[in-house]
C-alpha cells in the first residue's frame, strides 16, 4: 500500500506496519480486509468466500479466470475425451514456494481428500460428478476407485459420471489445487492447513505469517511458474469484521479496497469518486437471496402453490431493494447475474420468470389459495422464521411482515431462531413456514443454483419437489447443446419461481467496491476464483 | 445588657422552680417513618424532579401512542432514515417508521422489563444473599458455590434451554433475564449481612426470641438498603440491554413491537449516517437511568433515618 | 498579661437539614503554661466542639466557626491561619487525644506508622530515627515490647493500649498544648488511673499545658488546676478546682456534683439527678439555658440571659442568683439546698 | 439478708466459655465461675475490661453456648431446654440490657418498633398503649415512639434498651454496663430507674460494671472478676469496706473521688507487672504476675473461692499478705 | 494461609466439576448439532462419519465419562469448527489476549473509577460531583460497543490503530498504543460502577474519627488522602471487582470483534452457535475458573488490605 502512494499515511495500522514501514519505491504492498476469521486454510476445506479468497491467492488452481475468460493456471492446457467424460490436464512446471516441484499427484491427493469421509469436506457434493466420488465420500466405495488419476507427474486425468459441459468452470475451485500427499498423512490429514508453517504454497503468493484472529501476511512466491508477472511483494489480509471499521480503515489508507459497500457509504464517498480520488467499481456477485416457503408446511398453508405465489408477488421488491437493503438488484428469478451459460450471461438472455406474473393480483390469488385449502383469512397465522445473523436480517423480515399483513390482512409472526445452529436445524427438519435464505455460486454455471431444488436434495430447504423440474434439470446436466440447455433451465426456473412458486426470489447481489486509485490490474471475480484477484496487480 | 437591667424588677426574681414538662417538650412534631421519608424526599428537589420525570415517561409510554398521529409500525418506506422534521419530530428509522412513536411503544417494554427485572432480581438477590449471610458457615458456602455454578454455565445455553422448555414469551424472557442477574446483588447483600451480624442489635433481637425471618427482614435488610438501592438502580440499564439481546435471539418481544434496547442496537449500525436513530433511544435510556439513579439517591437518603434531623 | 491560649467569644454552628445547631455559643476561656484546664459538662454541651475548634478541626460544611470568634495562641489568632500554618500548628504546637480509642486509629495502618507520621511531618528526621523515637514514645506510655508492638495493627491492641497509642501520637512532637477529649471514658478504672498518671508525668517533664475534657468529676478533681463548667454551648461557671468543688455558685454545678453517688449515701437510696433534658441547640431558649431544669429558676431566668459575674479572683459564674437583687430575695444557701432536695 | 435459705433464681456452676482462635488456640473468656443469684436481689459483677463480664452474662442468658458447666434457671438446666415453647418462655423471662447503647439499637427501626418487637415475639397484649406506658416508665416521652435511636442521647438510648428488656415482663435482667457510656447526671437517672423498677416489679439483676462506686450503690452482693475467674464475692458494703483480694483493693483504690483534696492525697495501689493473657493460660492464680504477695503456690495452683467470713468469698492463696 | 488457599482450591475443583457436568448435559439437550454449521448440508454418510469421529454416536453418559477421563489427562478435545486445532491450543493462543484486555480494562476502569469517585466525594455536591454522577450514568447506560465505535471514530487513526493487537516483539509504547482504545472501551462500564461505589465509600471513611486524628497530627489533605482514606475506602470496592473481572473477560467479545483482537471472546459466542462441544466446554471451564479464581484472589487481596479481615479469613 505504501509504494509511494499519496493517500497513505506513514504510520499505517499496526498490523500492516511491520511490512509497510519503509515506503521504498520498489515495495509493492496491498492491504485487504478479511471480514471473517478463517479457521483453517486447508484448500480442501475452503468452503466460504473468505477462505477461498486467501487460498486461491496462495494455491494454484488448474485454471484462472481473467476478465471473465478462462486462462491457464496450474494447467497449461487441457482436453476432453469425445464423450466428454474424461478430462486431461497438462500441468505447468510449477514449484511450491519452498522449491519442491508441483506434481499431478498432489492435485489427485487434494481431490481425494475432498471425498475422504474422515475429512468431512462440505464441498464434496459439488464433485459427485467425478466417478466414484460419491461412493467414496459416503463410505460405499474405495479411495482407489475415484476417477482422478495422475498418469505422470505432469498429467492429470479426471473421469466424470456424466459429460458435464461446465466441468472446466469447476477447475478453479480450491479443491483442485495441489496438496502433497506426504503432508497429509496420518494426523496431518485432519490438521493440514491449521498453521502457516505446515502448508505448501503453489500460487502467486505464500503465507508468511498467520496471526489467528488478527491478520495474515502474504509474500510473493518467487518459485511460482508465472512469478515474473506477479508484481506485489506483500499482501496484508487484515481482519476487520465491522463494516464501520473497514470504512474508517479505508479512509485512513489502511485498506486498499473496500468491497460490498452500501449506498449510504457510496453517497458519502461520491465526491471522492467523482474527483477520481478513489475508484468505484460494481460487479455482479453471483448469489441470490430468496424467501423459502416450506412446501411441506405442517400447517398446510404453504403447501398450496397459489398461496406461495401470492406471498411471492405481494413483496414490493423494488421498494425493498431501494429503501431497505440499499444495495443489490431486485430478483424475479433464481439464477443471478454473473452466471454464464458458456459464453452468454444466462440472466441477460432469459427474462426473470416472475416478471411474467408481476401484474397478477396477489390478494385474489391468496383468496383462491385459501379456498383450495379450505381456510378463512382469520384462521391463518403465518410464522416467519428469521435467523439472528444481524440487524439487517431483522429489518428485512419486518419489512416482509408488514407487506404481507397489510396486503392479506393476516397475522404474520416473526420467530427468531436463537442461533445459527437452531436456524439450520429448524429449516432442515422442515419445522418452519417461511424463511429467508440464499445461495451463492460454487462455479460459473446455472447448474450450481438449479440443482439445489431437485427433489430430495440436501440443499433444498423448501422441500420443493416437481417431477417436471427434476427431469429438466437432470437433462440439462449433460446436455451439450448450450441453446437447448438454456431453454431447459429457463423452463425449470419458470416452474420453480413462477408456476409452482416454490421459493420467492428477492435479490441478486451486486457488489459496489471502492478501490485505491493506485491499485492497478486487480481483478474482481464473481464466481469461482479469489474474490479479488491480485496475481497481476500492482501499486502505481 | 445594660438596657435589660433597667427592666428588671424584684418580681422577676421570684422562684418558679423546674418546669419539667416544658423542658421535655422541646420535641419536634413526630410523624411516622413513611411520612417522614416522604417529607424528606419532597425536600430533595433533584429526586422530586426525577420522580416527576419518570412519571412523565410512564404516562407518555401509556398514552402517547394513542394520541400521536403516526402508528409505530407504519412504514413510510420512501422516506427511510429521514432526520427529524416537523411531521416526525424524532425522524424515521430504517424502515421509515416514526421514531417518536416507537420510542414510546419501546418504552413500554423497556420500562416494564427494567422494572420487573430489577424487582425480581432484587427480591431473589436480597432473599438469597440474606439467607446466605445470616446462616453463614456451610449454608453460606453451599449457596455461594451455587451462585458460582450459575454464573459459570454459558448463558446462551441456559437461555436456549429456557426457551425450549417454556417456549418463547414474556414469562421465559423474564426468567432468562433474571436467571443470573440477581447473583451480584446476592453477593453484595451477603457481604453486608456478614458484617451486620456482628452488631449487638442482632444479638438483642435473638435475646428477645425474634424468629429468624424477622431478624433478616426487619433488622438486616433495612440496614443494607443503601447498597441495594444503588445496585438496583444501576442494574436497570443492563436489563434494558439484556432484553434487547434476548429479543435479538428470539426470546423477547416480537417485531414489529420494539424496545429501547432494540432501537439502540439498530441505531448503532446507522450511527455514522443517521445519528438520530441512535440518539433518541439512547437519550431515552440515559435520561431514564439518570432519573432512576437520582431518585435512588434521594430514596436512600430519605430512608436513612440518620440523615433525619 | 498574656496567656498561652486564649479563646474569645467562640461561636460554632452546624448547618443541618433541620436548621442551624448552635453548638458553642460565646465561649471564652484561657490556658496558661503548665496548667491543666478541665472542661466538664453533660453530654452534648459542646465540649468536643470547643476542643476541635482549638485544633482547627471543625469540618466546614456542615460546621462554621463564626467570624466574631477569636482563638489566640501566643497572641496570634489561629483562626486566620493559612492551611500551611495550620498544619504546622497541629501536632507540633497542639496535639489532641480523641474521645474514642476504638475508632480514632486507622484500622489498616500499623500502629508504629501512625505514630511516626506526625514525627516525620514536623521533624525532618530519617526513618530510622523516627522509628527510634516511636519506640521511646511507646515506652513512655508504658506499652510493653514496643519493638514488636510497632508492627501490629490497632485491632490487636486492647482499649487501654489504644488510648495510650493515641497519647503517644499526641505527644509525638512535644506539643505545648495537649487537648485530651475524654481520654479515659472508654477505659476501666485501673487503666484510667494509669493513664491519668501518665498524663501528669508527661506534663511535668514536657512543661506542657493540658485541656482536659471529661464528665467524670472524680477525674477532674485529681487532674485539674482550673475548671470550666459548660452547659448547652456556654460556659456557666469557671474557677479553680477548689472554687468549683468547694464553693460552686451555679445550680448546674451543684447538681452535677450532687449526682455522683457518695459513700455516705445509703445503699440503694435514690441518687440525685437533674431532671429533664438539655435544650435543643437548634433553638436555644431565650433566657438561661439551664432554666427549664433548674429548681431555683426565677422568672428572670426564663427571659434574660445571665451575665458573667466574678465571685472571687478567677471564679466566674453566669447565673441570675449572683445578681445582687437575687441575693436579697434568696439566700445563697437556700439555692444550694433547693438543688439538693 | 438471709439469702441462703431461699431457692436461687440463677445458679451458675463451673461455667466455662472458651472462644476458639486461630491455630487451635483458645481464649478462656470465662473459666470455671460459680455463683448464685436470688430472686429480687441485685448481684454486681465488676472487673477490668476484657475480663469476661459480658461473656459471662451472655452465656447465662444462653446467647452463647457454654463450653462447660451448667446454668440453672429456677432449678432447670437451661441447656436442656429443647422444647421450642420452653425456650421462648425462657427468653421471655430473662433479658439483657446491652453494654453499648449505640450499636444495640437498630438504626432503622423506630423506638416503638424496637420496644414492641419482643412483645410481638411472645404475643404479649398491650400494643401501642403498652409501648407508651413503657416509655413513660423509663422516663421518656410518649411521642418518642416514632423517633429513631440516633435522635437520642446516650442516656436516652440506654433507657430505650431498658424499655425493650422490660417489655417482655422478664424476671431476671442482665444489665451489661448500662451506665459506663453515660455522663454522671444520666448515670444517676438510669440507676434510679433500675432501682425503682426493681422495687415495683420485683426484678432480679445481674449488674455488670467496672465502676465500683456505682455498683456498690445498687448491688446487694458484688462479685469481682479477673481474667475469666471470680476472685472475690461479698455483700457490697462488706466488699467496699473490707476488700480482701489484692486486685479488689487495687480496683477500689483507683476509683477517682470527686473531691480535689482527697484526690490529690490519695494513693492508687499500683498494678504493675505482667498482665497475663486469657489465651491458653495454664493453672495458677491469673493475677499472680501483678500481685505483690504472689508465692510459688499462686503460680502453680488455681485458687478456688473460699468463704472467709459469712457471705464473703475470696479466691486467693494469700489472704491479707498471710498464707 | 496455605490451608485457606488449599481449601478454596478444593471448593473450586468441586464447583468447576459441577459447572462442567451441568454444561455438558445442558449443551447436549439443546437442538442443533455441529454438523449443521456451514451453508451447505453435509451428505448424511459424511455426517455419520463425523459423528463417529467425534464420538457423538455414543450414549451421552459414555461421552461424559470419556470427556472427564480426557479432561483429567489435560485433553480438552479437538475443536469442531477449527479442525486441526485442539481446544487446548485454541485456549493457549487466545486466552492471553482476552486476559490482557480484561485485566487492563479492570485496572484502567479501577484507576479512573476510583479517581472520579474520590474527586466526587471530595467535592461533594459541587459540579464535579454532578459531572461524576453523569459520567457514571452514561457509562452504564451506553453499551460498550457504542463507546468502542465512537472511540474508534474519534481517536482511531495513525496514532491509535483502528484494529489490531499486540504482536511479538512490540515495544511497550507501541503495545500501549495498540491496546489503548479497546481497553478504554471495555473499561467504561466498570469505571462507572466503581466511581459510584468509591464515592460513597470515601464519604464513609471521611466521616471516621481516625481522619480527625490524622488531621490533628498536622498532615496535609493530600497526605491524609493517600495514607488514610485510600486504603480504607478501597476495601468495599474489592468485593465488587471479582465478578467484574470475569465479566469483562467473557463479555469483551464485541470489543474483540470491533478491534480484531485475537481473543477467546469469539469462541464464547461462536462455540455455542456452532455447537462446537469441545470449545463450549473449554471456554466454560476457563471462564468459570477465571471467575472463581478472581473471587478467591479478591478475598485474599481484601485480607491484605484490611488486617482485620485477615484474621477472620483464616478462621
Ligand atoms: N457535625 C455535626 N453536625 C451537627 N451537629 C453537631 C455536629 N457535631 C456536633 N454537633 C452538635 O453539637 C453539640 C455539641 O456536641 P459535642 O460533641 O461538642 O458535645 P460534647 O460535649 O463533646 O458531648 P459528649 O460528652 O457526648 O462527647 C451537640 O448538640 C451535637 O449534636
Ligand atoms: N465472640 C468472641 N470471639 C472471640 N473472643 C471474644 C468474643 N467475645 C469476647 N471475646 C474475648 O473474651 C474476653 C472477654 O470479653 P468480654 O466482652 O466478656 O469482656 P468484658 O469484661 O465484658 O469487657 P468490657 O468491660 O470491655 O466490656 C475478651 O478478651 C474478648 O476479647
Ligand atoms: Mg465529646
Ligand atoms: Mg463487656
Amino acid at each position: 500500500a505504501c509504494g509511494g502512494s499519496g493517500g497513505n499515511k506513514e504510520n499505517g495500522s499496526s498490523v500492516s506496519q511491520q511490512e509497510g514501514k519503509n515506503p521504498g519505491d520498489g515495495k509493492q504492498v496491498v492491504n485487504i480486509a478479511m471480514t471473517t476469521d478463517p479457521d483453517i486454510l486447508d484448500p480442501t476445506r475452503s468452503d466460504d468466500a473468505q477462505k477461498n479468497q486467501i487460498t486461491l491467492e496462495v494455491q494454484e488452481t488448474l485454471i484462472r479466470m481473467k476478465d471473465g475468460k478462462i486462462t491457464p493456471g496450474g494447467a497449461k492446457s487441457w482436453e476432453t475425451s469425445d464423450d466428454g467424460l474424461v478430462w486431461t490436464f497438462h500441468l505447468q512446471d510449477n514449484k511450491y514456494s519452498d522449491g519442491t516441484p508441483v506434481k499431478a499427484d498432489d492435485y489427485v491427493n487434494c481431490m481425494l481428500r475432498t471425498f475422504d469421509p474422515e475429512v468431512g469436506c462440505h464441498n464434496a457434493g459439488m464433485f459427485y460428478c467425478i466417478e466414484g466420488g460419491e461412493a467414496y465420500n459416503t463410505g460405499n466405495g474405495k479411495r482407489e476407485d475415484v476417477g482422478i488419476k495422475a498418469p505422470d507427474d505432469q498429467t492429470l486425468e479426471i473421469h466424470l459420471n456424466e459429460a458435464l459441459p461446465y466441468f472446466l468452470l469447476m477447475a478453479n475451485c480450491a479443491n483442485l489445487t495441489p496438496v502433497p500427499a506426504d503432508k497429509t498423512t496420518g494426523e496431518d490429514n485432519l490438521t493440514y492447513g491449521s498453521n502457516a508453517e505446515g502448508m505448501m504454497y503453489s500460487g502467486p503468493f505464500a503465507i508468511e505469517s498467520w496471526t489467528r484472529g488478527s491478520q495474515i501476511v502474504l509474500k510473493k512466491n518467487e518459485n511460482y511458474w508465472d512469478a515474473e508477472n506477479v508484481k506485489l511483494d506483500t499482501v496484508n489480509l487484515i481482519l476487520a469484521q465491522e463494516e464501520n471499521t473497514r470504512q474508517q480503515m479505508f479512509e485512513e489508507g489502511n485498506l486498499d479496497m473496500l468491497t460490498g459497500i452500501n449506498s449510504e457509504y457510496r453517497k458519502k464517498m461520491q465526491d471522492k469518486i467523482d474527483s477520481k480520488e478513489v475508484v468505484f467499481e460494481e460487479n455482479a456477485n453471483p448469489s441470490s437471496s430468496y424467501i423459502c416457503f416450506n412446501n411441506n408446511d405442517p400447517d398446510g398453508v404453504f403447501s398450496n402453490a397459489k398461496i406461495r405465489k401470492a406471498f411471492s408477488l405481494a413483496i414490493d421488491r423494488e421498494s425493498f431493494l431501494k429503501n431497505v437493503q440499499k444495495k443489490n438488484k431486485p430478483a424475479y428469478g433464481l439464477v443471478p447475474y454473473g452466471i454464464n451459460n458458456e459464453e452468454s450471461m444466462y440472466r441477460e438472455e432469459i427474462e426473470d420468470p416472475l416478471l411474467k406474473s408481476k401484474d397478477e393480483d396477489p390478494v385474489a390469488l391468496f383468496e383462491e389459495g385459501l379456498k383450495e385449502i379450505g381456510k378463512t383469512r382469520d384462521e391463518i397465522t403465518v410464522t416467519f422464521l428469521q435467523s439472528n445473523a444481524n440487524n439487517d436480517t431483522k429489518l428485512n423480515s419486518e419489512f416482509f411482515q408488514r407487506q404481507w399483513q397489510e396486503k392479506f390482512g393476516i397475522t404474520v409472526k416473526i420467530d427468531t431462531a436463537a442461533d445459527n445452529s437452531t436456524f439450520n436445524n429448524t429449516v432442515s427438519k422442515g419445522m418452519y413456514q417461511i424463511c429467508n435464505t440464499g445461495w451463492g455460486a460454487d462455479y460459473n454455471d446455472p447448474m450450481t443454483f438449479m440443482q439445489c431444488y431437485l427433489t430430495g436434495d440436501g440443499n433444498n430447504p423448501a422441500f420443493f419437489s416437481n417431477s417436471e423440474y427434476d427431469k429438466l434439470v437432470n437433462e440439462a446436466k449433460s446436455e451439450q447443446d448450450m441453446k437447448t440447455r438454456q431453454e431447459k433451465f429457463a423452463k425449470a426456473e419458470n416452474i420453480l419461481i413462477n408456476e409452482d412458486a416454490g421459493i420467492a426470489p428477492l435479490s441478486y447481489s451486486f457488489q459496489e467496491n471502492l478501490i485505491n486509485k493506485n491499485l492497478k490490474d486487480y481483478g474482481i471475480n464473481g464466481s469461482g476464483g479469489p474474490l479479488i484477484e491480485l496475481k497481476n496487480a500492482y501499486m502505481e | 445588657m445594660d438596657s435589660q437591667k433597667v427592666t428588671l424588677t424584684e418580681d422577676m426574681f421570684r422562684r418558679v422552680g423546674t418546669n419539667e414538662h416544658k423542658s421535655e417538650s422541646v420535641v419536634r412534631p413526630s410523624i411516622s417513618y413513611w411520612q417522614d421519608a416522604w417529607r424528606r424526599l419532597k425536600q430533595n428537589k433533584v429526586a422530586l424532579f426525577s420522580m416527576c420525570f419518570l412519571i412523565f415517561m410512564v404516562l407518555m409510554c401509556i398514552f402517547a401512542p394513542y394520541i400521536y398521529p403516526h402508528a409505530y409500525d407504519e412504514q413510510i418506506i420512501e422516506n427511510t432514515n429521514q432526520g427529524p422534521t416537523a411531521q416526525h419530530i424524532f425522524g424515521l428509522d430504517d424502515l421509515g417508521r416514526d421514531i417518536f412513536a416507537r420510542v414510546w411503544v419501546g418504552g413500554r417494554v423497556s420500562l416494564a422489563i427494567g422494572l420487573v427485572g430489577a424487582v425480581v432480581s432484587l427480591v431473589v438477590g436480597v432473599i438469597y444473599g440474606g439467607i446466605s449471610g445470616y446462616f453463614g458457615g456451610t449454608v453460606d458456602n453451599i449457596m455461594m458455590r451455587i451462585v458460582e455454578v450459575l454464573v459459570g454455565i454459558p448463558y446462551m445455553i441456559v437461555v436456549i434451554l429456557v426457551s425450549i422448555v417454556l417456549g418463547k414469551g414474556m414469562g421465559s424472557l423474564i426468567l432468562a433475564l433474571c436467571l443470573t442477574s440477581w447473583t451480584g446483588l446476592a453477593r453484595l447483600v451477603r457481604g453486608q449481612i456478614l458484617n451486620l451480624m456482628e452488631s449487638e442489635y442482632i444479638l438483642a433481637a435473638k435475646a428477645l426470641g425474634t424468629p429468624t425471618y424477622k431478624i433478616i427482614f426487619k433488622h438486616l435488610l433495612p440496614n443494607t438498603l443503601s447498597v441495594i438501592i444503588v445496585d438496583t438502580t444501576f442494574s436497570i440499564p443492563s436489563f434494558i440491554f439484556a432484553e434487547s439481546f434476548l429479543s435479538f435471539i428470539g426470546m423477547g418481544i416480537q417485531p414489529p413491537n420494539t424496545s429501547w434496547g432494540a432501537m439502540a442496537a439498530l441505531g448503532q449500525q446507522q450511527m455514522s449516517y443517521y445519528p438520530h436513530e441512535l440518539l433518541f433511544p439512547a437519550l431515552a435510556i440515559s435520561l431514564t437511568m439518570l432519573a432512576f439513579n437520582l431518585l435512588g439517591d434521594g430514596l436512600r437518603d430519605a430512608f436513612d433515618p440518620k440523615l433525619r434531623q | 498579661m498574656s496567656h498561652l491560649l486564649e479563646v474569645n467569644n467562640l461561636n460554632v454552628s452546624f448547618h443541618t437539614y433541620a436548621g442551624e445547631v448552635q453548638a458553642v455559643r460565646g465561649v471564652s476561656l484561657y490556658l496558661d503554661e503548665e496548667e491543666t484546664l478541665a472542661i466538664v459538662g453533660e453530654s452534648g454541651c459542646g465540649k468536643t466542639v470547643t476542643s476541635k475548634a482549638i485544633m482547627g478541626l471543625i469540618a466546614t460544611p456542615p460546621g462554621e466557626v463564626k467570624k466574631e470568634s477569636e482563638i489566640l495562641y501566643k497572641g496570634k489568632n489561629i483562626l486566620k491561619y493559612s492551611k500551611k500554618k495550620w498544619q504546622d500548628y497541629r501536632g507540633k504546637e497542639a496535639g489532641m487525644i480523641f474521645q474514642d480509642p476504638m475508632t480514632s486509629l486507622n484500622p489498616t495502618m500499623k500502629v508504629g506508622k501512625q505514630i511516626q507520621e506526625g514525627i516525620r511531618k514536623h521533624q525532618k528526621i530519617s526513618k530510622q530515627e523516627a522509628k527510634k523515637k516511636t519506640i521511646e514514645l511507646l515506652k513512655k506510655v508504658n506499652i510493653p515490647n514496643p519493638e514488636e508492638r510497632l508492627d501490629q495493627y490497632p485491632h490487636e491492641f486492647s482499649g487501654g493500649m489504644r488510648q495510650r497509642v493515641m497519647i503517644a501520637i499526641a505527644l509525638s512532637c512535644n506539643p505545648n498544648i495537649m487537648v485530651a477529649d475524654e481520654p479515659t471514658t472508654a477505659l476501666d478504672v485501673t487503666i484510667q488511673a494509669q493513664i491519668l498518671k501518665l498524663l501528669k508525668d508527661i506534663q511535668k517533664s514536657n512543661h506542657s499545658s493540658i485541656i482536659m475534657i471529661t464528665h467524670d468529676l472524680g477525674v477532674v478533681a485529681g487532674m485539674a488546676d482550673r475548671i470550666a463548667v459548660m452547659y448547652a454551648g456556654e460556659i456557666v461557671e469557671e474557677g479553680s478546682v477548689r472554687d468549683i468543688f468547694k464553693n460552686p455558685q451555679h445550680p448546674y454545678t451543684y447538681a452535677l456534683l450532687n449526682a455522683v453517688p457518695n459513700p455516705e449515701l445509703e445503699n440503694k437510696a435514690e441518687l440525685h439527678v437533674i431532671k429533664g433534658t438539655p435544650p435543643d441547640l437548634i433553638s436555644p431558649p431565650k433566657g438561661c439555658a439551664f432554666a427549664p431544669r433548674c429548681k431555683c429558676c426565677m422568672q428572670v431566668c426564663q427571659e434574660y440571659e445571665p451575665e458573667r459575674t466574678e465571685i472571687s479572683v478567677g471564679h466566674i459564674a453566669r447565673c441570675w442568683l449572683q445578681d445582687p437583687m437575687a441575693k436579697k430575695i434568696y439566700k445563697f444557701d437556700d439555692a444550694r439546698s433547693v438543688m439538693m432536695e | 439478708m438471709n439469702t441462703e435459705t431461699r431457692e436461687p433464681l440463677i445458679k451458675v456452676t463451673h461455667l466455662k466459655k472458651y472462644f476458639p482462635l486461630q491455630r487451635k488456640k483458645v481464649l478462656k473468656a470465662v473459666d470455671d465461675v460459680s455463683f448464685e443469684i436470688y430472686p429480687g436481689e441485685t448481684m454486681g459483677l465488676v472487673g477490668e475490661s476484657g475480663c469476661g463480664k459480658t461473656t459471662c452474662g451472655r452465656t447465662i442468658l444462653g446467647l452463647y453456648p457454654a463450653t462447660g458447666g451448667t446454668i440453672h434457671y429456677k432449678g432447670k438446666d437451661i441447656s436442656q431446654l429443647k422444647d421450642k415453647k420452653d425456650l421462648l418462655k425462657f427468653k421471655k423471662d430473662v433479658q439483657m440490657i446491652f453494654q453499648d447503647p449505640y450499636s444495640s439499637l437498630n438504626p432503622r427501626m423506630t423506638v416503638g418498633d424496637i420496644i414492641s418487637e419482643g412483645m410481638e415475639n411472645h404475643h404479649l397484649p398491650g400494643g401501642h398503649a403498652r409501648v407508651q406506658e413503657l416509655l413513660e416508665m423509663v422516663g421518656l416521652n410518649k411521642e418518642h415512639a416514632n423517633r429513631f435511636p440516633h435522635e437520642f442521647s446516650g442516656g436516652q438510648r440506654q433507657r430505650i434498651g431498658i424499655a425493650r428488656a422490660l417489655a417482655v415482663k422478664p424476671e431476671f435482667i442482665v444489665c451489661d454496663e448500662p451506665i459506663s457510656a453515660l455522663d454522671v447526671s444520666i448515670q444517676a437517672q438510669v440507676v434510679n430507674l433500675l432501682m425503682r423498677l426493681q422495687e415495683e416489679l420485683g426484678l432480679t439483676y445481674l449488674f455488670i460494671a467496672h465502676d465500683l462506686s456505682m455498683v456498690r450503690h445498687i448491688s446487694d452482693r458484688v462479685g469481682v472478676m479477673y481474667m475469666g475467674q471470680l476472685v472475690e464475692l461479698a455483700p457490697s458494703q462488706e466488699l467496699y469496706d473490707k476488700p480482701i483480694h489484692f486486685y479488689t483493693q487495687a480496683l477500689l483504690s483507683a476509683i477517682p473521688i470527686p473531691d480535689p483534696d482527697i484526690e490529690k492525697t490519695k494513693t492508687v495501689l499500683p498494678l504493675e507487672g505482667e498482665v497475663g493473657s486469657p489465651i491458653d493460660c495454664g493453672p495458677g492464680c491469673r493475677f499472680n504476675g501483678r500481685c505483690k504477695y504472689a508465692t510459688e503456690t499462686c503460680r502453680s495452683v488455681t485458687p478456688v473461692l473460699k468463704e472467709v467470713e459469712k457471705g464473703h468469698f475470696v479466691a486467693c492463696h494469700v489472704i491479707n499478705g498471710e498464707t | 494461609m496455605v490451608k485457606y488457599i488449599l481449601k478454596k482450591l478444593l471448593y473450586m475443583i468441586v464447583t468447576l466439576w459441577i459447572i462442567m457436568t451441568a454444561t455438558f448435559f445442558m449443551m447436549n439437550m439443546i437442538p442443533g448439532d455441529p454438523m449443521q454449521n456451514g451453508t451447505k448440508v453435509l451428505p448424511e454418510a459424511v455426517a455419520k462419519n463425523l459423528e463417529k469421529k467425534w464420538g457423538l454416536d455414543k450414549p451421552i453418559t459414555e461421552r461424559y465419562a470419556r470427556y472427564i477421563k480426557n479432561f483429567l489427562k489435560g485433553d480438552l478435545g479437538e475443536s469442531y469448527t477449527t479442525p486441526g486445532l485442539t481446544a487446548n491450543e485454541v485456549i493457549a493462543s487466545r486466552l492471553p489476549a482476552s486476559l490482557r484486555l480484561g485485566l487492563q480494562a479492570v485496572i484502567v476502569g479501577l484507576v479512573l473509577g476510583l479517581l472520579i469517585g474520590i474527586l466526587a466525594a471530595l467535592r461533594r455536591n459541587t459540579w464535579v460531583d454532578f459531572l461524576a454522577i453523569f459520567l457514571a450514568i452514561v457509562g452504564v447506560s451506553v453499551p460498550s460497543f457504542v463507546f468502542a465505535a465512537l472511540l474508534q471514530k474519534s481517536l482511531g487513526g495513525s496514532f491509535f490503530p483502528i484494529v489490531g493487537w499486540v504482536t511479538k516483539g512490540m515495544g511497550l509504547p507501541e503495545q500501549f498504543r495498540v491496546t489503548a482504545l479497546p481497553t478504554l472501551s471495555a473499561a467504561i462500564g466498570g469505571m462507572a460502577t466503581y466511581s459510584r461505589f468509591m464515592r460513597s465509600s470515601v464519604l464513609d471513611v471521611l466521616s471516621n474519627d481516625y481522619i480527625l486524628t490524622a488531621r490533628s497530627k498536622g498532615l496535609s489533605e493530600g497526605e491524609i488522602l493517600r495514607r488514610h482514606v485510600l486504603r480504607n475506602s478501597i476495601t468495599p470496592i474489592i468485593s465488587i471487582v471479582a465478578p467484574q473481572v470475569a465479566g469483562i473477560v467473557t463479555g469483551s467479545f464485541v470489543i474483540e470483534r470491533i478491534f480484531s483482537i485475537p481473543g477467546l471472546g469469539r469462541y464464547y459466542v461462536d462455540s455455542v452457535n456452532g455447537r462446537d462441544y469441545p470449545m463450549i466446554m473449554a471456554t466454560t471451564i476457563f471462564f468459570s475458573a477465571i471467575f472463581i479464581v478472581s473471587i478467591v484472589v479478591m478475598d485474599i487481596l481484601y485480607a491484605l488490605v484490611d488486617p482485620r479481615v485477615r484474621r477472620n479469613l483464616i478462621k
